[in-house]
């Protein structure tokens, strides 16, 4: 009998499927904001520095820098990284590349990342250095984004922009592009990583079902998928035909409060509000247990995070939490709208169970649940008292909590105005020493916490479902897909 | 005559029994629920239909007991599909007769109107019309309200211009009876019975769009349950848990089918065609 | 003695169900059909004259409908007890019928020459080819101009009177032993029911067919026909040869019906006669005669016994007659 | 003829403006742009930036301008570039096209296989138990809401390959038998339903036609029942069933949304909806014309086949 | 020759039917010429008979007179006011005096409405006008009372027309003709569609009506037998003209026009035995379609007598005799032959 189920001779598939339920919008790295454009960027294009599935940063076209000051950085390039079109890369992409995405007119996101840099100079073919007009701790980490990918000058130049075209230096070039269908990479043959990628074809599909996605890697038909719905993910790890890779993400679910809107300018209301929520209950219902309970930075980013039944508020406690209302002037409650949407951000499904663990404190909230287009215009306009919201996180305190709650945060919507925080914030961004960091972030974590201008929910998983037959892939825990390049498929 | 007519058709019969099941599980609903409908029970969550458990229909990723949200679903079902009826009814017939007494230019008017939105497709101009509206529960009867108007108003113009090449209404016009009195006397009362028949069809409709609308999410509301939407939110579960999809697809598909019984049982006792004549 | 019928139709029964009960459409009918003669059928609408004639060649669609009883012989052969097989040979080759309505009676999606080929191919064995040729004669017999152009065209192209005449080259090409014409020319204006009656007639002559000329047109009877039944509620209440029945009808309906009708070569009448009342409801038929009701003359026994058919002595053969009116009559003596 | 189909195309054009009017203001009045749609609630972005974005979502003219704008550029064939993927619009709704149009054909097809055949059963059983049954089996194919009935197939068909499309469409000439696989089970989801409505519309059709005279008329022929049916009353049974076939074609086109979304088949119906997910007008816009064009020529390409079955039908005025 | 009070005096009446085409810009492609300049009097008390085959254009006549149908060109004096050219609200006044009885029994009613209210309807109306002032109650025992006379029970009141036969909703419709007291009856085939027995009970109950009530009638049939009988003068029709027109008696025993010959000749008699001896004048072909503008005789094609000029111009209708006109080259002819 060993003879006989004996496998034949495992062989390599040349080709690796991924699911996603997103198509991407758009391939210029400078000026996409989706994240599903951003899984197909990992694969195209190179940054001058990436994470590895520690979030380590560590070198990616940069072979090594230097920061003799926290002002100044200096990045050594490697030599011989080829562009798709053939051409070597050179201290000048690099400097054109941060100019573009500098230049207001490109309209890059990623331009408040990194928009404290004055000063970029070629210092030979392969050097670079960076000048700050303000320190800015952050920095390393925000040259990982997509968003500040290096691009070849000529090809922005012969097509406008890169939005369906992709010249990067990446393990994959794009061949076909099929929209809403299929999106074809092949290998890179002077990929500079020696070994990599392992698949010769790349075929992304998109899936907008989750539960079609999962079915897909049953069947054989997908090798790969992301599914962010927890339900999907119970089912699939119960089943021995799939493998499920699942770890707490970069993404946090927030419960938000419009801090200038009665009744929620009130510091007690919020503190009730947090004090009856119970993570974990909502954990459970809402993601089917697959995300881990959070504070106001990731809890994932293990660095700094400190678990919220830490902090202040981090347990539920309805009499306290009554008694502040009624401190507050509400005795027998209120109620009150929580805008939502259906989407996966939209966070409908929080959004009920929060409705139904309120009620434990006198609280009637009423659901507004609308589409995503009109959840995003009420979310710019800043119409709405509260909200549930997924929050993009870093692994990177200050590039997560400076924009989201200094008071002069790009996307501060609660409208939350505190000077201890932003004094706070502010300190944060400047200090270079591990240590000073995380004693002052630990402060900010406790402040956020006590003032309670949003609720820190969760971190749901990042998941990714895959064949049996797949081998090299690890997750990094941001959503990138970068090591897709190490993946292989062999039956 | 009449009343016998439809008791010993077995098919408007079965329809209407079916129907009347669903009004009196909608009143019911209305003073007794097995369950509290909105109720959530972290600890019971996906539970298997089970008499043990009292949740005949099982639960759903909240716990929520599901034969109780259909329940109370009824109500919200026939809310919409009769008033997205009558709102589609009234003016697609007030439109469709104008056209088809009037004539001529009138009538190039209104069903040149009336083309456009039907060319159209009736889930998008639904979809479209809640995107611009806002998903509320009245705004969903607006849409599918809206996308009967050209229906109604084709099936009355041509129902009022077979009716107009009757004699009797020459003979009423030679007896000096009006426009409007021609139109409320003689015309009306006589295409009322393709109207009852498109109206049961249209009910039946309703329920199905709206809860395609809420099956995209575009519906009724949570957590207010509606068949569709409950639907929705089970499109995540129902490979293990398929009790969540299966009762309120079963909720929908006994309605649907009651009115479409009732309408094809009365399309055949209305239908001279297919009755003895004479 | 002369030859034997060619089609005997005895005690023929038919009823139809519907909502409000079974009507009895055909009741005991029965009537012969000589070789070459024209027999004709006269009677108010829903006498049962369609029903009887369908009924011959089992036409009743089943259900409502269904044939209870009775005999037709065709040559001997009954054709209601025959296989669906030999029924299916007799019509169109033995037996042809014309409709009433030659708007409807054509089918609108199908060319004039393929409708009058089928029979061709089914009965002839023809090929399509041959068929069709035929099917062009056949349109030039009947006088249609320019048949070879007018052979491709659809029905809805040729006016009423040219649709008829086609039913007629349909109904006859296979040389029919028997037509039977369903009310041939009522929808026809009497000009163009003059040059139909034309056509049938010639037909009848050259070919020595028997017709069964169907009508409530007292005056068609009377150009067209040889023997004459007159029906009256599912029955038949007087059968003679034309003459007798014009000269001298006996059953108080035929002489209420000959005298109500308005007729040209009797200008100047001051009001006619009228029958009273309606005909009955085949649903609610009262015990007896059907007609008592309406009759002038009826007597007590007309209200509770319904009259056998009585045999009479006519000018040139016997007649028929059921009344109760000549039950004691020298002349009738009961049919055995 | 020709002139017909000429006269049939300018009428188009009243109904294009109609609607290009209705969707180009009605998709500006939904709440939220393709701009904030396009930052999302993560993004950043300082005033100058704004002003630029603003620019390049066609956000900084009012309405009317923007609209006589498309209706100059649609004149010179151009449809404009994509809010989301900055694709040009064209080009990636004929990609879709043939995608819904074959599920259209398919479903279509399969109905009326199904629809037909059940339709002429129970008509010439009228009345019986299986008419009973055959009407009730018709009336829960109506009940059946589309989109259950596609999620249950998915539930019953995810472990076996090919059935369930995933996004992956093979066309019919890169291999048929995958293609007609892949399509089978989204057609029947849409099929079923509508197999119904053609079966009705054939039974009620039959019904009236067996009454008709001539098919008594063939009958007196001699002709065997077979032929009776399916040559002199089926032909004129079937003309109905093509008017609602047409009609619904029409509306298959752009309708099957649901199907689309649940199979992941990248057809029209998905990018619609997608495009109003995303307020990405241009190509809205430029969706909902091209299904209004096909709306009308399916319409006329019906009357051309129901002109063809039916001979009383005159599509030019001849002279009689 | 008595003096006769003319009622109705109609003056080259044409009706034109355009045939549109076209989809969005309608446009006129011709017209069926459904009555092509008829002119006729009806003098009061008589019954004018108006007879032709199918569509030529006997309804139309009648539709048009009454202003149901648009006039294309035409006067129409009705007791000297041209209806014509009435005002709406003159008109409804007006339409008291004449009232139409419709072919088809089926079509004619209501079905929705009970048998009294379809009597009363007219009554009704007029009343809401103003034109008439009459109580509910006098409005029911009029429609009762008229009922009465025309055959039907008042246990019929409460009804709906379905439970009635033929010739019953016949009597309802004459019933409702009557319930406004007319002058003139504009009869559209009202026995064509009636059994033969029931055909003669109508007949007799119009003749005694006409009778009591002091009515005049204008009578259209197909069937020659019934005019004869019904009617004192007889009009003939063919293809939207009067091609012959005269007094019962005259018509029937002396008809000229080569149309009204083969029309009587083709009329089947109820007698076998002058059916014998009957020489019959079948006429080839159908009736012309009445689209075709054509400047000759209507009858020509199919006309057995046709003359070369008949095809060239279109003979106007000339006295023969004593209350006898004939639209025909043949008597022209003579009558100018004489003049010569
Ligand atoms: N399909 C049917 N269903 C029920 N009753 C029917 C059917 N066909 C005929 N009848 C009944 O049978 C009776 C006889 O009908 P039939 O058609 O023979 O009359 P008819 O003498 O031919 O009358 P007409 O002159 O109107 O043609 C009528 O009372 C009619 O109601
Ligand atoms: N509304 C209309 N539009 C176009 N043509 C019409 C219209 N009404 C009648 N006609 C045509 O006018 C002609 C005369 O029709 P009309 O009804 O007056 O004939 P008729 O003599 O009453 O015939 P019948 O004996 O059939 O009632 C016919 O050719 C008819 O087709
Ligand atoms: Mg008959
Ligand atoms: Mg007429």
């Amino acid at each position: 009998a060993g003879v006989a189920e004996q496998a034949p001779t495992a062989q390599k598939s040349p080709t690796l499927t991924i699911g996603v339920s997103q198509e991407a919008v758009g391939l210029d790295p400078h000026i996409v904001t989706a994240f599903s454009s951003m899984r197909r960027l990992d694969l195209l294009y190179n940054r001058l520095v990436r994470l590895d599935d520690n979030m380590q940063v560590v070198p990616d076209l940069a072979e090594s820098w230097e920061i003799p000051n926290n002002l100044t950085y200096i990045f050594h390039l490697r030599k011989g990284v080829k562009f798709h079109n053939g051409r070597e890369l050179t201290a000048d992409d690099v400097k054109y590349s941060l100019e573009r995405v500098l230049d207001p007119a490109t309209a890059s996101p990623g331009r408040s990342y990194i928009s404290t840099i004055s000063k970029i100079e070629v210092v030979d073919a392969y050097t670079v250095k960076l000048t700050l007009s303000a320190p800015l701790a952050s920095l390393l980490d925000a040259l990982t984004s997509n968003n500040i990918s290096i691009v070849p000058k000529e090809a922005v130049q012969a097509n406008g922009n890169l939005q369906r075209v992709a010249v990067g230096t990446g393990p994959y070039m794009l061949q076909e592009w099929v929209v809403d269908n299929s999106m074809t990479l092949v290998k890179n043959p002077n990929y500079f990583e020696a070994g990599l990628p392992k698949s010769d074809q790349i075929i992304f599909r998109v899936i907008p079902e989750e539960a079609s996605l999962y079915a897909g890697v049953r069947s054989g038909n997908l090798d790969l998928a992301t599914i962010n719905d927890g339900a999907t993910i119970r089912q699939a790890k119960s089943d021995k035909n799939v493998v499920v890779m699942s770890k707490p993400g970069m993404n946090v679910r927030v419960f938000s409060f419009n801090n200038q809107k009665k009744p929620f300018d009130d510091i007690r209301v919020r503190q009730a509000v947090a004090l009856a929520l119970d993570r974990s209950e909502i954990l459970t219902m809402a993601e089917y247990g697959m995300g881990a309970a959070t504070g106001p930075i990731p809890i994932s980013a293990k660095v700094w995070a400190i678990s919220p039944d830490k902090l202040p508020l981090g347990k539920t406690d309805y009499a306290k939490a009554k008694q502040l209302l009624a401190d507050a002037g509400y005795p027998n409650g209120f109620s009150f709208d929580i805008v939502c949407s259906s989407t996966y951000e939209g966070g409908l499904a929080v959004a009920q169970v929060v409705q139904n663990q309120l009620k434990n404190i006198g609280l009637t909230a009423n659901l507004d649940v609308v589409e995503w287009g009109n959840y995003i215009d009420r979310w710019v306009k800043r119409d709405f008292a509260t909200m549930v919201e997924l929050r993009g996180g870093s692994s990177e305190p200050d590039r997560f909590l400076y924009r989201s709650l200094h008071s002069t945060g790009g996307v501060n919507n609660f409208m939350y105005k505190d000077a201890e925080t932003d004094a706070l914030l502010e300190l944060g961004r400047e200090q270079t020493d591990p240590a000073q960091r995380k004693a002052t972030y630990d402060k900010v974590q406790e402040v956020l916490s006590e003032k309670a201008p949003l609720v820190f929910l969760y971190s749901p998983n990042e998941n990714q479902v895959t064949s049996p037959y797949v081998e090299g892939f690890k997750q990094i825990g941001n959503g990138s897909l970068y090591y897709v390049t190490h993946a292989q498929v062999i039956k | 005559m009449k009343t016998p007519r439809l008791l010993r058709n077995k098919i408007a019969m079965a329809g209407l029994v079916l129907i009347l099941l669903y009004v009196l599980m909608s009143v019911v609903s209305l003073f007794w629920l097995p369950f509290d409908p909105l109720a959530m029970h972290a600890e019971q969550i996906l539970q298997q239909p089970s008499f043990a458990t009292g949740h005949l229909f099982g639960t759903d990723e909240f716990g929520r007991d599901i034969l109780s949200r259909i329940m109370k679903g009824t109500s919200v079902s026939f809310i919409i599909s009769v008033s997205a009826t009558a709102l589609g009814a009234v003016i697609g017939i007030f439109m469709g007769v104008w056209a088809g007494y009037l004539g001529g230019k009138a009538d190039n008017v209104i069903m040149r109107i009336a083309d456009i939105l039907f060319s159209f497709p009736s889930l998008l101009l639904a979809i479209f019309i809640m995107a611009v509206l806002g998903e509320h529960t009245y705004n969903v009867v607006l849409a599918i309200g809206i996308v009967y108007i050209p229906q109604f108003a084709r099936i009355s113009r041509g129902a009022i211009i077979a009716l107009k090449g009757n004699e009797f209404i020459r003979a009423a016009k030679s007896n000096g009876a009006g426009r409007n009195y021609i139109l409320a006397h003689h015309l009306l009362p006589n295409i009322t019975a393709p109207l009852i028949v498109q109206i049961s069809l249209s009910l039946s409709t309703a329920i199905l769009l709206e809860s395609a609308l809420s099956f995209l999410g575009l519906g009724v509301q949570p957590p207010n349950p509606s068949w569709g939407n409950m639907l929705s939110s089970a499109r995540k579960v129902m490979m293990f848990a398929p009790w969540t999809a299966v009762y309120p697809g079963l909720a929908i598909v006994l309605l649907v089918l009651g009115f479409n019984l009732l309408g094809d049982g009365l399309r055949d006792i209305l239908d001279p065609r297919l009755r003895n004549v004479r | 003695m002369k030859e034997s019928p060619i089609l005997q139709v005895e005690a023929l029964m038919t009823e139809f169900k519907t909502e409000r009960g079974i009507v009895n459409a055909v009741n005991k009918v029965s009537f012969d059909v000589e070789r070459g003669q024209t027999l004709g059928i006269v009677g108010e609408s829903g006498s049962g004259k369609s029903v009887t004639n369908l009924s011959i060649l089992r036409l009743i669609e089943f259900p409502p409908g269904r044939i209870t009883g009775g005999k037709v012989l065709f040559h001997d052969k009954d054709l209601l007890t025959a296989t669906e097989h030999e029924i299916l040979g007799i019509r169109g080759k033995h037996i042809s019928m014309i409709f009433q309505d030659p708007l409807t009676s054509l089918n609108p999606v199908i060319k004039i020459w393929k409708q009058i080929a089928e029979a061709l191919i089914l009965h002839q064995g023809m090929k399509k080819k041959e068929a069709k040729m035929q099917a062009i004669e056949l349109l030039r017999i009947i006088g249609i101009p320019d048949p070879q152009t007018r052979a491709e065209c659809y029905p809805h192209q040729f006016s009423g009177g040219m649709r008829q005449r086609v039913m007629i080259a349909m109904a006859l090409s296979c040389n029919p032993d028997i037509l039977i014409a369903d009310e041939p020319t009522t929808a026809l204006d009497v000009t163009i029911q003059a040059q139909i009656l034309e056509l049938i007639r010639a037909r009848r002559d050259q070919q020595q067919t028997s017709v069964i000329m169907i009508t409530h047109d007292l005056g068609v009877i009377a150009e067209m026909c040889d023997q004459v039944c007159v029906m009256y509620a599912g029955r038949i209440v007087e059968k003679a040869d034309v003459l007798d029945l014009f000269q001298s009808p006996k059953h108080p309906y035929t002489q209420g019906l000959l005298d109500s009708i308005p007729r040209l070569d009797r200008t100047g009448v001051e009001r006619l006669h009228s029958i009273k009342g309606s005909p009955p409801d085949l649903l609610h038929l009262p015990e007896g005669c059907p007609f008592r009701e309406r009759c002038d003359k009826a007597m007590n026994r007309c209200v509770s016994e319904l009259p056998p058919e009585l045999v009479l002595d006519g000018s040139s053969s016997p007649r028929k007659v059921a009344c109760w009116l000549y039950a004691d009559k020298e002349e009738a003596h009961a049919k055995a | 003829m020709g002139k017909y189909i000429i006269k049939r195309l300018l009428s188009l054009v009243p109904v294009l403006i109609g609607v290009s009017l209705i969707v180009f203001f009605l998709v500006r009045m939904i709440p939220g742009s393709a701009l904030q749609m396009y930052m999302g609630t993560q993004v950043e972005a300082t005033p100058e930036q704004m002003e630029e974005l603003k620019r390049l979502f066609g956000e900084d003219k009012p309405i009317p301008v923007l609209y006589i704008e498309w209706v100059g550029d649609l004149l010179k064939g151009d449809f404009g570039y994509s809010l989301r993927t900055g694709r040009p619009v064209l080009p990636d709704i004929l990609n879709r096209l043939p995608i819904s149009l074959e599920l259209t054909l398919y479903s279509l097809i399969l109905a009326l296989l199904i629809g037909i055949p059940l339709g002429v059963l129970s008509s010439l059983r009228q009345n019986t138990f299986g008419d009973f049954l055959n009407r009730v089996f018709g009336l829960i194919g109506l009940s059946l809401p589309q989109f259950w009935l596609a999620a249950l197939m998915v539930i019953a068909f995810s472990n076996s390959q090919g059935w369930i499309p995933m996004g992956n469409y093979i066309s019919l000439l890169q291999d048929p038998l995958k293609n007609l696989k892949m399509f089978f089970l989204p057609s029947l989801a849409i099929g079923f339903g509508f197999a119904a409505v053609v079966m009705r519309y054939t039974r009620n059709s039959m019904l009236e036609v067996l009454q008709m005279d001539y098919v008594r008329t063939a009958k007196a022929k001699g002709l065997p029942h077979r032929k009776v049916i399916l040559i002199h009353a089926l032909k004129n049974a079937i003309l109905p069933v093509i008017t609602v076939t047409g009609f619904n074609a029409g509306y298959l086109l752009g309708g099957s949304i649901v199907i689309e979304e649940v199979f992941a088949l990248p057809g029209m119906g998905r990018l619609a909806l997608y495009a109003i997910n995303q307020r990405d007008y241009p190509v809205i816009q430029a969706i909902v014309l091209v299904i209004a064009t096909l709306f009308v020529l399916v319409n006329l390409v019906t009357d051309l086949v129901y002109a063809l079955a039916d001979p009383r039908i005159r599509l030019v005025d001849e002279k009689r | 020759m008595q003096k006769r009070d003319v009622l109705l005096e109609i003056r080259d009446l044409k009706v034109h039917f355009p045939l549109e085409k076209g989809i969005l810009f309608k446009k006129n492609v011709g017209s069926v010429r459904a009555v092509d300049g008829v002119s006729f009097s009806v003098y009061k008390g008589e019954s004018l008979g108006l007879v032709g085959e199918s569509g030529c254009g006997k309804s139309t006549t009648i539709m048009a007179l009454a202003r149901l149908e648009r006039i294309t060109e035409g006067q129409v004096l009705f007791e000297g006011k041209d209806l014509a050219t009435l005002k709406a609200e003159e008109l409804t006044r007006a339409r008291k005096d004449f009232q139409i009885i419709f072919q088809d029994p089926y079509s004619s009613l209501d079905p929705r409405m009970r048998v009294l209210d379809i009597v009363a309807e007219p009554m009704r109306i007029f009343t809401k006008k103003g034109i008439l002032s009459l109580s509910e109650k006098e409005i029911e025992e009029k429609a009762l009372s008229l009922m009465d006379k025309c055959g039907l029970s008042a246990s019929y009141a409460k009804r709906y027309p379905h439970e009635f036969s033929g010739g019953q909703r016949q009597r309802i419709g004459i019933a409702r003709a009557l319930s406004l007291g007319p002058k003139l009856i504009l009869a559209d085939e009202p026995v064509s569609a009636l059994d033969v027995s029931i055909q003669s009970q109508i007949l007799n109950l119009l003749k005694d009506l006409q009778k009591e009530f002091d009515l005049t009638f204008l009578f259209i049939a197909h069937d020659l037998s019934v005019v004869e009988y019904f009617c004192n003068r007889v009009a003939v029709m063919y293809l939207g003209n009067i091609v012959e027109m005269a007094s019962s008696n005259a018509l029937y025993k002396d008809p000229m026009h080569p149309y009204t010959k083969a029309l009587l000749s083709a009329v089947p008699i109820p007698d076998p035995v002058a059916a014998t001896t009957r020489k019959r004048l079948i006429l080839k072909g159908d009736v012309p379609s009445p689209s075709v503008v054509r400047p000759g005789c209507p009858f020509f094609e199919r006309c057995h007598m046709a003359m070369p000029m008949c095809k060239e111009r279109k003979p106007r209708l000339l006295e023969v005799g004593e209350d006898h006109q004939v639209a025909c080259f043949l008597y022209e002819k003579v009558e100018g032959d004489v003049h010569a």
